[in-house]
């Protein structure tokens, strides 16, 4: 059993938490790293949260996720530790990736999570690889990819989506549809007017569903999943979207305006679920802000964490690189650093 | 120096190598119309790192274009567009990128001239970017340059200076076979002097000394000739250190680099490639078989310890090289 | 105006003719591999000529075509002249490629002939980039890619396609489903019943024609050829064919037996065109004898000419690869070669 | 050498190096059911260079399966696989294809290990095939392995016998890092002992000294291995040659290459790598690094001189290195 699925009041309860811890930490991300806490770059999610998490509610534990640069979403809709994702995104010893990955790359391969990826279009043959173990094993569990509107120009998706579906593999391959690639809009990159349009080219069921709508998700996903688990290969389901943020961090945004977000903000995932949720005499006013604040609690818990956590000792650079190390490395995890040992390479 | 020199030397602007590379775009673009600029988000956005600018202001969407996100595609349709009578100029955004388009790198841009026996030119520039330093993690942080130097049918640079940066594209585009400029993104907001005679070129093929010394030579490429340029002012009075700026990784100018070791007798080659089978090989490998007899010292080699670039900053500054690693390398053998 | 155009009685006999010269052209290479005359490999057209010159009969002389790894078809329907097409097969110095190139990568670019290509799905991208230039620079001309079967599977066809598409760029995608790749069946390759259904990922048309009928071929390229100098965009074809010879000469077949090569011998393009313009009157027997005659005698002249010919000198292997010569390369191209010059490489 | 010992070597069968591939995966694939291998064309046609052979009748297509024309998508796929349990090997037709698979191998199987913080194994092997001479002109003819033992993250062997070409591919498979097989296509015929033993592996990053020598040092590498011996055979009581074939040439056993220069004093490299920036230089430096004091003669590197392979077979034969390069470099320094 998943941990949440919206079939049951509890489930759904879940999933409004999920989105809303989605947000608060995105959120949080963004302040710290203009802070200039967080290093690197950072992707934000906020405005998608339906998508992650209505994919993930429909996937059980075991089944595996390849997501994207823009990974926070998929990891907590996932199931991931905010605590860690947060020390990762700090760059500390005890993160997922003990500082070596941070934003785009966290990963937690047992819990299922291929890893946030930095190269737009890699996850889906990732996922069609994940897909090609569990039919060689004859496992009970699907591989599901994301990718944004970007992605699908790219020849590794095509040749991930045929091998999936030539070989009827457990595969689900998820585009979130935000618009925009970066700065370029969806027109300019794709002449078709709806992606899930592409899935005719590998004759596999298409979708275009509402990703404001986390059960619209929900349902697509789970039906695909049933295909992928019945044997019937992989699906193509394109969700409708928008990031509120720029696509990083600093994005001064000139491809677009504020009535354009607006328009989205109105359709708000989060809101609209809320509102649903209290309709149906499920969750109240009060309940939320409850859940609200526990969020809240939750993300600044992470943060302290992180922000406590110790940073990685500089010799951990040459951990992790080989199963089995290799002397050309291992000549500079053991040299004396009296210099602080930022001195770069010399293998004499 | 001549009068003439004198006075053209003097026609210099100072700018940062962004500028740089934008100015030698511009002027190019300016100079023959069938030179046009193509990657993602280049053309109102101005491109991710900011390079290309205004340039969409200037010349319009048809010459500053934006492609969708295919390297593959848009790499292989600059390839067919050169053989065919215009001039492009792409982006590809980071060098760990080039993956996507290596096919069409390696098998079309890099043999259609040889395999057709000459039959076509290959009038195509690729700009990307390189190097750690910002916490851009190990797929956004890449020296691949050595891969475009040792493939056939390539030309690789790779610019150390403003001045570099503005000469080498120039060149790139005006070259009728396949260039890669390779710009390390730490340099830049990095400034300097640059000519500004429109038809200033720094041929490739030809380094530069950026610094006259006698003790040591330092061959150093892209952000680590700035650092190696300031090691040698630090050592001044202790330890007389030349560098040289390679520019062009190939073809590479090997006369430069043997006479300077032919006065020293000391060398150490820094660049941010990891170190087997890197930059640092082939420059060490050149000077023992030209200057073999001439070579005082052990050669040292200050590199990317064949790691990917780590994120968090402790890691990716244990593994970066910089230039206390050059003065610690020279110190070595002085 | 087209050297041949199927619109003419004139035309239609030239493109008989062509078929048959393809025919006769690549039997005699296939048994001049044979003999061991030919070095490398030869990949024979034999059965598929109805799909170059069907489409070389819609195009123009100026128009672009990026060609296969199986090009020597694609190459005499745009015109090209069989004696240096052999002479290259031999590897002789006037050959196309000055004997650099072989079989795989006859090129004449002046000729609008971008070049046979030994990889697969590499062509799509040059055409795209063709028609670039031809859409930058405002000139009237289309460019054409080939594309076996098994390309489709290639993610450089798939972004080269969606640009093409995306820039309403003058290209055409002929793909040439000969039913394999290498050995294995298209079905084995693709999910989709018919390879122009992929058409729809990149809302431009798609059409399946007989690839035995050099007549609806011929149709649907003009067709399409009009929609790009309209500045419609790209139009993707499947033509149906097949070849008789395995995959490349020595092949040992071991995916298909003879009586499935019988089936499609029985609807021989050439026979049946042939058959066709007698029926109509625009062919006697007597004159198809003749057309065979002559075909024979230029290929058996091309022959002659091609062993004749000279090899190239070994220091033509330091040209061409630069416009601006390299030190690199220059050193070797001057050293004394007293030894015979096949010392290879050292520097010093 | 004891009696145990003995009795081991003893133990050998004469094999093509193409029966030794293949006995290797046979091997692999009865000792452990997560190892399966794919291509295109590997499974009831054997592969078009017949390597896979018979595999398919003994495991089936789903252990021996084809694969559409996709190596993006193959190698992509198998990254993915090795990352979540089973232990592929894939085939890639001709090396010169690697470009089309290059993103997935630099940015994914490459790093996912250290990016992920060790938090994935990467037991996914690629076997390729290098190399001139028979014509197949330059997309189907190129030596592209220093790319990858240059790229962090990657192992990579390139056997020169039967017994390495079998001994490399079980330790490849064994492994739990990514490790490219580069097999160069002339010496598929070449035969050799090979010992029988199914644990008989050579680990990576170990050398072999395949002849005794005093005099000259000849590091060589695939089909250069054997023209080697021939050369060092026929220069006997002349010249006494050491041959070594690095046999992993990531990881390179530098000592027992410099331990080899400690006694003989000069060096040639002979690789069919491209010369410049090629496996030569990274040989070459190590050597300087390591004996510098040692060396007597200047280095000497045999190989493809930055050309692409030409087709037609004077011009192949020009720039094919051979052992009659390696014999005039021997006598250069000798
Ligand atoms: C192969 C590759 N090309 C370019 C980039 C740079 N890049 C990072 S994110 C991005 C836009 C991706 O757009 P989309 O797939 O729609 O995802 P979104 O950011 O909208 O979630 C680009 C171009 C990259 N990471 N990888
Ligand atoms: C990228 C790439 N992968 C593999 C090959 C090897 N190869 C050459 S031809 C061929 C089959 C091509 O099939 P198809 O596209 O249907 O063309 P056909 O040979 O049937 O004309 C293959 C796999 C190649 N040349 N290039
Ligand atoms: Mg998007
Ligand atoms: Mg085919």
């Amino acid at each position: 059993m998943s941990d949440y699925t919206l079939e049951t009041e509890a489930g759904r309860r879940e999933a409004l938490r999920r989105m809303l811890l989605i947000r608060e930490f995105d959120t949080t991300a963004g302040e710290r790293f203009n802070d200039g806490d967080i290093p690197g770059f950072v992707h934000l999610y906020i405005g998608e949260e339906a998508v992650g998490v209505g994919t993930c509610g429909a996937l059980e534990p075991e089944d595996y996720v390849a997501s994207t640069h823009r990974g926070h979403g998929h990891c907590i809709s996932k199931g991931l530790d905010p605590e860690l994702m947060m020390a990762e995104l700090y760059g500390k010893a005890d993160g997922y990736c003990n500082g070596k990955g941070g934003s785009m790359h966290i990963a937690d391969v047992e819990a299922g999570m291929l890893g946030a990826n930095g190269i737009v279009g890699a996850g889906p043959p990732l996922a069609t690889g994940a897909a090609l173990t569990i039919d060689y094993q004859d496992r009970d569990q699907v591989a599901l990819a994301f990718g944004g509107d970007g992605s699908v120009a790219q020849g590794q998706v095509h040749e991930a989506v045929n091998l999936a579906a030539t070989w009827d593999l457990p595969a689900i391959f998820v585009i979130e549809n935000n618009q925009y690639g970066e700065a370029t809009p969806v027109e300019k990159q794709h002449n078709v007017d709806n992606l899930s349009d592409t899935a005719g080219a590998y004759d596999i069921p298409g979708v275009t569903v509402d990703g404001m709508d986390v059960t619209a998700v929900y349902e697509a996903v789970s039906e695909a999943r049933d295909r992928a688990l019945a044997g019937d290969g992989p699906t193509l389901i394109e969700a409708e979207t928008y990031r509120y943020r720029g696509h990083y961090e600093g994005d001064h945004e000139p491809y677009r305006d504020e009535a354009e977000i607006e328009q989205w903000r109105e359709r708000d995932a989060i809101e609209s679920f809320k509102e649903r949720l209290i309709e149906r005499g499920e969750l109240t006013e009060a309940e939320f802000e409850e859940m609200q604040a526990e969020v809240e609690e939750t993300i600044a818990d992470a943060v302290a964490y992180a922000k406590d956590a110790d940073l990685p000792d500089p010799e951990q650079a040459y951990d992790d690189m080989f199963g089995e190390p290799v002397p050309e490395i291992q000549q500079f995890a053991s040299r004396p650093r009296a210099d602080g040992g930022t001195e770069g390479g010399d293998p004499t | 120096m001549t009068a003439q020199a004198e006075l053209e030397a003097d026609q210099t602007e100072t700018m940062t190598v962004r500028e740089a590379i934008r100015e030698a775009l511009r002027e190019e673009m300016r100079r023959d119309e069938d030179v046009y600029v193509m990657g993602e988000d280049v053309g109102r956005f101005g491109g991710v790192l900011e390079v290309t600018g205004d340039l969409f202001e200037e010349f319009g969407e048809e010459r500053v274009r934006d492609t969708p996100i295919a390297e593959a595609g848009f790499v292989g349709a600059a390839t067919g567009a050169a053989a065919t009578g215009t001039r492009p100029v792409v982006e590809i955004m980071f060098s760990d990128f080039m993956g996507v388009s290596m096919e069409q790198t390696m098998n079309q841009m890099a043999k259609m001239r040889y395999m057709f026996g000459g039959k076509t030119e290959m009038p195509v520039t690729v700009r990307t970017t390189e190097g750690g330093g910002m916490g851009a993690a190990s797929q956004h942080s890449g020296t691949v340059h050595a891969w475009i130097a040792h493939f056939p049918g390539l030309k690789a640079v790779a610019p150390g200076t403003a001045a570099s940066a503005k000469g080498l594209t120039k060149a790139a585009i005006r070259s009728d076979d396949p260039v890669f400029i390779f710009e390390n993104k730490m340099i830049y907001e990095r400034e300097g002097e640059v000519p500004t005679d429109e038809d200033f070129t720094v041929p490739l093929g030809e380094a530069s000394v950026e610094r006259e010394g006698a003790d040591v030579t330092v061959v150093a490429t892209q952000r680590l000739v700035g650092e190696s340029l300031d090691v040698a002012a630090d050592l001044e009075g202790d330890v007389s250190v030349e560098v040289i700026d390679p520019q062009s990784l190939y073809p590479l100018d090997t006369d430069t680099i043997t006479d300077s070791i032919g006065k020293t007798g000391r060398l150490v080659v820094a660049d941010e490639s990891p170190l087997s089978y890197g930059i640092h090989a082939e420059v060490a490998t050149r000077v023992v078989e030209n200057a073999f007899y001439s070579l005082d010292a052990p050669i040292q080699r200050v590199g990317t310890p064949d790691t990917h670039m780590p994120f968090s900053p402790p890691l990716e500054q244990e593994v970066l090289p910089d230039g206390d690693g050059v003065r610690a390398a020279i110190e070595r053998i002085t």
